[in-house]
């Protein structure tokens, strides 16, 4: 079922009308006879609305330096947003030195009262020296959360210190859970850490082959990554680093000499492709592994980058090989989702990438958004100049990089680059808006009511998104798909992931549980029957109770 | 018993608990059409609700106030404000909890001030509020439990005339647990308020419609009468008596306390039907004398089997007690007793447990699963029960692990898992004893064939050389 | 769906199934005040007798007639006179049922004749005597199952006034089951005779003093009535007329017989819940929604997780049809489904259940193991659903194996796995998923690695050469 | 509590008068001052009495002949007999090739209705062909059951056919349940047809080494063999065969060269032993390797018997070595099994043998017995010249072996043979009664009803015997350990084992559990305060009911 501005009004008129104001700005109903649709993003949570939102410490230990496996990561502060980000993320990681994979532990200076009180350098500082004697890391981060700020630790220098006494890569990040908006402003924290005492820290001056790539924003969630490396190996692609599933420090240190770098997850990683560029010269190219046809669009965008017909030739063999491979495998699932409708509300990024997928299964996305993306994610990166920073994103200060003057190389003749960047998307990113079709419905920062009440208007077929919005799609009787970490399953990216989620979600609309729980609407013509009938206040309350 | 801490190291390394406000959620959640509001970080809430979903695999809706980098200088009232304004516009509760967590107690907020302020301002009736301050590193999720729940009860409670029922107040057992106890209770003849009642609210069965609040729960009405109760029977032997909501009511309002273990295993379930037939008058029908019957019937068959067993028992205090103590009366001896909260009284509640035990049983407080693991390798635990991240002892010493308590995040049904009563504790050593007889299966020959067996053919060969 | 048997050979390699005598002993063991004699030698009492102690964990006392090469030429009459008589001495039971096996088969006793001579030479009164042919090449020990409560009824049912009570005649499922279904029936407020009763007989709580023939099992007096019933319910849906107890009443004495599978799974329970509230004219309490709703519910998070399962589900008929069912209710995919029995029922039910299957289940009848364990490598299975027999399949193939069923003799608790009902369905899933779970994440990074990233290397140095 | 004649009569007086006479045959209270004590033995089980007793395919295929892992043992009947004589032993082996090892195997005809009219020669026949060709074993037997002998299936002259086609060693046994009177029939059945037709097939003419010995009557329940095996090893002896736990075709095939034969097992292997001393000239030596005092004074024995000095020295030297290790490990268990007492009813020797490790242990047997031994394993062989053949007895013919011409040696001078007699129990077994204390009881074939009313009188702390009488002494309150199958526990034989035993055993003394089930007569003076008061009649139903 279509919705209409009437329906939405009616959804948003339950708030009170300051938190209306708000909210409205930030869905729209996708009309592409309009030019521009604008949607606000990355600003504040209203506070009590059931966001799925998370904080600075979780995008920046919990997202982006967590994967990274050679490393120790240790979390300044008290235990809960330690134990809440151990081993919660599913990045998979498999060490070359399988003692050099610290991912299973979780490492907290436990501060208690006293630390508060009488501040906690000093036990950081001890802390280090344990972590350093017991785990022997490639290098160590620490992560501050809420009270390291307040009290006024100064973790960046007891980092230098800690660096300066064991000789070893030790780096600190202010991600306290109160800066900016969601994860995001976290995010944008570890790219500034990472860019600027990481990345380029390596001796290597050349790549070590002639195809050497840097994947970014690539989590290796379910083992995505690993799908991903398969097939790009297989044309002869040489990755340096993945930026951080199954990444290292080893690896990361190095990434300079990449002559291309992939972006996969734009919101969460664009910091540093772009200044990779600024400082090496290294352009960066949006790709999307997850969906057949993006994953082949991305694989032949990246050939007719390098522009060798040897490997134009390589990819399409390998291509026309993997669809040979996956084809027969998706036909039955393919049966089973046709016809079928989508919501796809994830982080910062595969609420858009998804959406493809979905399509070459057969299934609709009716209702897509992203958690705390910003406004670029939504409308394309054109925008960038017309987002004006607010108070919560200046507190995050953008890192300033200069070209490396021994390093810098331009990968390719800048004219070459121009006519690239009219038929790829190099340093370039178009957003999730321009895919969606007419009269779906584009939402920022969904929160639990709104799921409800889409919902019941929709009535899709799947809900895709994490563990903390999906049982309540699952109470009304529809399937859910857990995008954030695949409900244990996975890979999805690349060809045969394709086919792992093909069968996740045929086996989600196929399953005969279903058919035990009629949704209301099946037999009893709840909604449609009364929203027309009454006010939109009692309407709601009526199904709410 | 030797007791050890990780005091001695300032890293903690994979941890045995999670934070204050984590435990200060669920009571609220076991409360009749009420809510709950994280005053702080909005990730505080997020991580929360994320890992009590992905135990329960129920929706858990936590408020917060999203306090951000203004708030922390300017104080975050205003945004609490807000936060409860449109909590009440979209749930329409009539009570809402407030929990702190790091970032407001850092900031110094008067959590309770504001609250009262709130009340006073927007003139409120029908709904209450009760703050209770839960920084994060105030204690673990065990003290944030107890500590809600007191606050809960001294929030309501109300001068009311004596009447029949009973008070039972539960530690953080599963819903399935919570439901037997009133079970039990039911078949005693008692009338009761059962508090906080999750056992429909985070075990909610698919119903329609969809309600944002699940119904279920403890109701506002009978909290307030607890205090004209008969006595108050509180599942909490370890909890500190400044925490414990059963000797509020004894200090404040002169409700008979009655501190018994949660009741798990013969003795402590005996002790619990004991004090019920006291309280009420009526004894215990044929029927749970049959359960008992067949637990007692569970543990000779099995015993052989238990008595192999070395067991490490982790968790909440109150659970591990129960859990230790239930493995000591089948002989499975326990020989690390760990959780990661600091209560003293687990020291002396276990001592007469484990004085018994064949040798010196370990109780690990404060503790980081690095720790309980070298106590484990050290006291050769063969078998270890406890929640979900004692998974690592199994991936990297193969101590097999019998899920018990919060969180269990990597299996389905810690929700169902029923471990309390005469039949419930028949289902817990079932599943303890046969993943012992797995465990031994699986290696018996190997180890048979090594230990009595093979090494003889080396010593043969030497021998004939 | 194949049907396969493996008639095609002449070796029966590892076998799914006991005989028929073996069936035979257990109904008389649900019969109050009863006991139990084999006409034959004495070593097929005593290795059924070892065999069923194994699983329930109880003292099986069944009487031989001891026949021994003397017998073989003159007949066995004199020795099974003896045996009742000593029998009768010891026991003073009000019923002795009385089993051939094969020996007094072969040799051709009439033991209904002998049984009826006893009878008038001893004069005997207040006792009934039950003979039933249960020759060990007649049938599997399913048939024998019926055969032997068919004889029952046949033997103790009388024209008797009609009453308001309803007849409900169970197939060999767990004492936990039975006492499950007794729950339910009581919910549903509905008056009932179940036959045969073994929830207290074969789950015996420790209880002084002990009584050799243990208190419980369906009263005779209850069988003699059944006539009168309004109806039977007999969960048989895979036995055939020719055993049919519930046949045998409607055709004998008119009693309306509602032949149902065994309420296991949603759609099962609700036609138990549905025809009870018909019969009673009584509406399903909210308890049982409640216990439905929270079913669904785990029926919907574990879903993902079970539609991973290809299953192989084997045992008695009866009980693996009730089991497939459920598990392909669950999107789990029953690839293989197996009985050492040959009743056409169960390929004429399945039918419609394994309609939907993602590829062609495999039926196997008159099965052995080595033809299973070759299905279940054929069709891919992850996951056994049976008896302990099918441990073998874990120990050679790797799948592990949820037990259900009889016998479970190499883990605790055979006798107090509750599978039926909402609430047993949902324990019954969560074994089975987290089976599924355990044995996945056992695998899974290994699998993983090997699948999407390691095979890589080996194609990268092969490319770079 | 001591028992009297009266009590055994009260307990008698339950049974029909000729019952009663029947039972009071086997059972007797020790008393040493009588010179001669008689049993009762090897006589026909009473219908109705539910005794623990088994049938002659159940020794035969199941104690015998199942253990030997290299051969496929068919059992020709309908599929109960096949079934419950599988895995059911806990006799273990390990096969030197993996794929030699059919123990886990259970194959049978599974006869059908239509076999029995017809007869089932044609399918056993098929069915051996199949067997050779699934497994390719070493050899194959057929054990029979009831109907095979009744409808005259000649399995002889299938197995002699099947031998000449396949060229393998196929041999018959028809062991059908109603021969003889309990298991023991088929113990003989199996001894006959091993001596016949499989011991001596092969071409060994001289021991591979100096101390060449066979162990018989040894069935390696719970690893028992090994650790026997382990300490004969150590000590230098080479172990030709055990018979049959962990046995094979392959060794016993050239079972005729060993120097001596050790009998664990009297009751079930004797007649092995004897015809092997007629036939080879090997002498046998009573053993016992349960329990530490009986281990010692066998290896003794054995080195007395070789009387080798080296041999002597090493065989001190173990013992010293094992002791020093085993000791410390006992003490605790001692403690705990201090002054306790227990019941022994177990097969045809173990009744005999556990006694004494229990009375290492601080715990007295106060009654054993037997469940299908002979009477010279009560009174001893001295008494084999009195004892009359019964019917049941004939119908199992004694093989008649003579000294092989070409093999026969004597191992040791006919006189010193004789001097060793007197000090070892060379080619001789004084039974059990000698070794039971004054006032215990002695009974052969304890049935359900006397293990109750035993139980009651006695109030044992401990009930050892089998998993179908165990379930009576737990309901009542009392620890058992069963000894047919250890409770997957085991070994218990040698040093090590002895401490498994007294693990296991203080353990179930140990167990809080009990303290929650109060016997009856712990606080109920039950049977104490009616006894005396009441006809014998009466009052065992009061107890009874």
């Amino acid at each position: 079922m279509a919705i209409n501005e009437k329906m939405l009004e009616e959804i948003l008129n339950k708030y009170p009308a300051k938190v209306k104001r708000n909210r409205k700005k930030h869905i729209l109903i996708r009309d592409s006879a309009q030019e521009i649709q604008e949607i606000e993003a990355n600003t504040r949570t209203i506070p009590g609305i059931i966001t799925n939102r998370g904080c600075a410490f979780a995008g920046c230990k919990g997202v982006v330096l967590g994967p990274l496996k050679d490393m120790v990561h240790i979390v300044h502060g008290p235990i809960g947003c330690a134990y809440y980000s151990w081993l919660t993320r599913r990045n998979k990681a498999r060490a070359d030195e399988p003692k050099q994979n610290f991912l299973a532990y979780c490492v907290s200076t436990d501060m208690q009262e006293s630390d508060i009180v009488f501040g906690g350098e000093k036990k950081l500082a001890r802390m280090i020296d344990e972590v350093v004697e017991i785990f022997k890391p490639n290098a160590i981060t620490i992560s501050a959360t809420c009270p390291v700020g307040l009290i006024g630790d100064d973790i960046q220098a007891v980092a230098r210190a800690a660096r300066a006494k064991h000789g070893l890569n030790i780096t600190a990040y202010s991600c306290e859970g109160y800066k900016g908006v969601s994860q995001s402003a976290g995010h944008h924290i570890a790219n500034n850490g990472l860019m600027e005492n990481i990345i380029g820290e390596g001796d290597w001056e050349e790549p070590p082959s002639k195809y050497t790539i840097n994947i970014l924003g690539e989590y290796n969630i379910g083992g995505d990554s690993w799908e991903v490396e398969r097939i790009l190996n297989e044309i002869g692609y040489e990755i340096q680093v993945v930026m951080t599933g199954n990444g290292s420090y080893e690896k990361l240190k190095n990434a300079h000499v990449a002559q291309l770098n992939l972006v996969q997850c734009h919101r969460s990683i664009n910091y540093i492709a772009t200044m990779l560029e600024t400082k090496y010269g290294t352009p960066w190219l949006k790709v999307n592994f997850i969906g057949i046809r993006a994953t082949i669009e991305t694989l032949r965008n990246m050939a007719r980058y390098f522009g060798d017909e040897a490997l134009i030739k390589r990819t399409e063999e390998v291509i026309e090989k993997e669809l040979a491979e996956i084809e027969p495998q998706l036909e039955p699932y393919r049966k089973i989702c046709a016809n079928k409708t989508a919501f796809c509300f994830v982080g910062g990024s595969r609420g858009h990438h998804y959406q493809g997928l979905y399509e070459e299964l057969g299934v609709t996305t009716v209702l897509a958004g992203y958690e705390f993306a910003h406004r670029d994610d939504y409308e394309g990166r054109d925008i960038l100049p017309n987002i004006k920073a607010d108070a919560d994103s200046k507190n995050i200060p953008d890192l300033h990089v200069a070209p490396d003057e021994r390093r810098y190389r331009l990968k390719i003749p800048v004219e070459r680059m121009e006519e690239l960047k009219q038929d790829i998307p190099l340093n370039n990113y178009k957003g999730m808006i321009d895919d969606m079709a007419d009269g779906s419905i584009v939402v920022d920062d969904l929160n639990h009511y709104e799921t409800e009440e889409f919902i019941k208007i929709f009535k899709p077929d799947i809900f895709s998104s994490g563990i903390k919005d999906k049982y309540i799609p699952q109470k009304m009787g529809i399937p859910t798909k857990q995008l954030h970490n695949y409900d244990y399953s996975g890979p999805y990216a690349g060809f045969r992931g394709a086919v792992n989620f093909a069968r996740d979600i045929a086996m989600g609309f196929a399953t005969p549980t279903w058919n035990f729980i009629v949704p209301p609407w099946k037999d009893q013509p709840l909604l449609e029957g009364t929203i027309e009938n009454c006010t939109a206040n009692t309407c709601v309350e009526e199904v709410a109770t | 018993m030797t007791r050890e801490t990780t005091a001695y190291r300032s890293v903690n390394e994979n941890p045995c608990n999670m934070c204050m406000p984590m435990g200060g959620i669920l009571p609220f959640k076991g409360i009749e059409e009420a809510m709950v509001i994280i005053h702080g970080s909005q990730g505080c809430s997020t991580y929360m609700r994320r890992h009590i979903a992905e135990h329960y695999n129920e929706p858990i809706d936590v408020g917060s106030s999203s306090i951000n980098e203004k708030g922390t200088i300017y104080g975050g009232a205003q945004n609490l404000f807000q936060a409860l304004d449109n909590i009440r516009k979209v749930y329409q509760p009539r009570l809402i909890g407030i929990l702190t967590s790091c970032l407001a107690e850092t900031i110094g907020e008067d959590v309770e001030g504001i609250t009262r302020f709130y009340l006073k301002q927007r003139d409120l009736e029908g709904i209450s509020l009760i703050a209770v301050s839960t920084p994060g590193y105030g204690g673990t999720h065990s003290e944030g439990y107890w500590l809600a729940v007191k606050k809960i009860v001294a929030g309501l409670a109300e001068n009311t005339e004596k009447h029949d029922g009973i008070n039972v107040i539960v530690p953080n057992l599963s819903p399935a647990d919570i439901r037997e106890i009133k079970r039990i209770l039911k078949l005693m003849g008692v009338r009761y308020t059962l508090l906080p009642d999750i056992s429909d609210t985070l075990d909610r069965p698919i119903a329609r419609p969809y309600t944002k609040i699940p119904p279920g729960g403890t109701s506002i009405e009978s909290i307030r009468r607890m205090p004209g109760a008969v006595a108050t029977v509180q599942f909490g032997v370890t909890v500190e008596e400044k925490l414990s909501p059963g000797h509020y009511l004894q200090t404040e309002f002169g409700v008979p306390l009655y501190n018994l273990p949660v009741p798990m295993g013969v003795e402590a379930t005996d002790s619990l039907i004991n004090l019920l037939a006291q309280l009420s008058g009526n004894n215990a029908p044929q029927s749970l004398n049959m359960e008992r019957g067949r637990l007692l019937d569970c543990m000779v068959d099995s015993h052989k089997y238990n008595a192999q067993g070395c067991g490490a028992v982790f968790g909440d205090p109150e659970l591990v007690y129960a859990a230790a103590r239930t493995c000591a009366e089948n002989g499975l001896y326990p020989a690390v007793v760990a959780t990661g909260s600091g209560t003293a009284n687990l020291e002396k509640m276990l001592g007469p447990v484990l004085a018994d035990s064949p040798q010196q049983a370990r109780l690990l407080k404060e503790t980081d699963f690095t720790q309980i693991r070298e106590a484990c390798r050290e006291t050769g635990v063969n078998i270890a029960i406890g929640h979900s991240d004692g998974k690592f002892l199994t991936e990297k010493e193969g101590i097999p692990l019998v899920r018990l308590g919060f969180p269990i995040h990597d299996q389905v049904g810690g929700q169902r898992l029923l471990s309390v009563g005469y039949t419930g504790t028949t289902m817990f050593l079932d599943r303890v004893t046969n993943t012992i007889l797995e465990h031994k299966h699986k290696n018996y020959r190997a180890v048979m064939y090594r230990k009595f067996y093979r090494k003889t053919i080396s010593e043969r060969t030497a021998l004939k050389r």
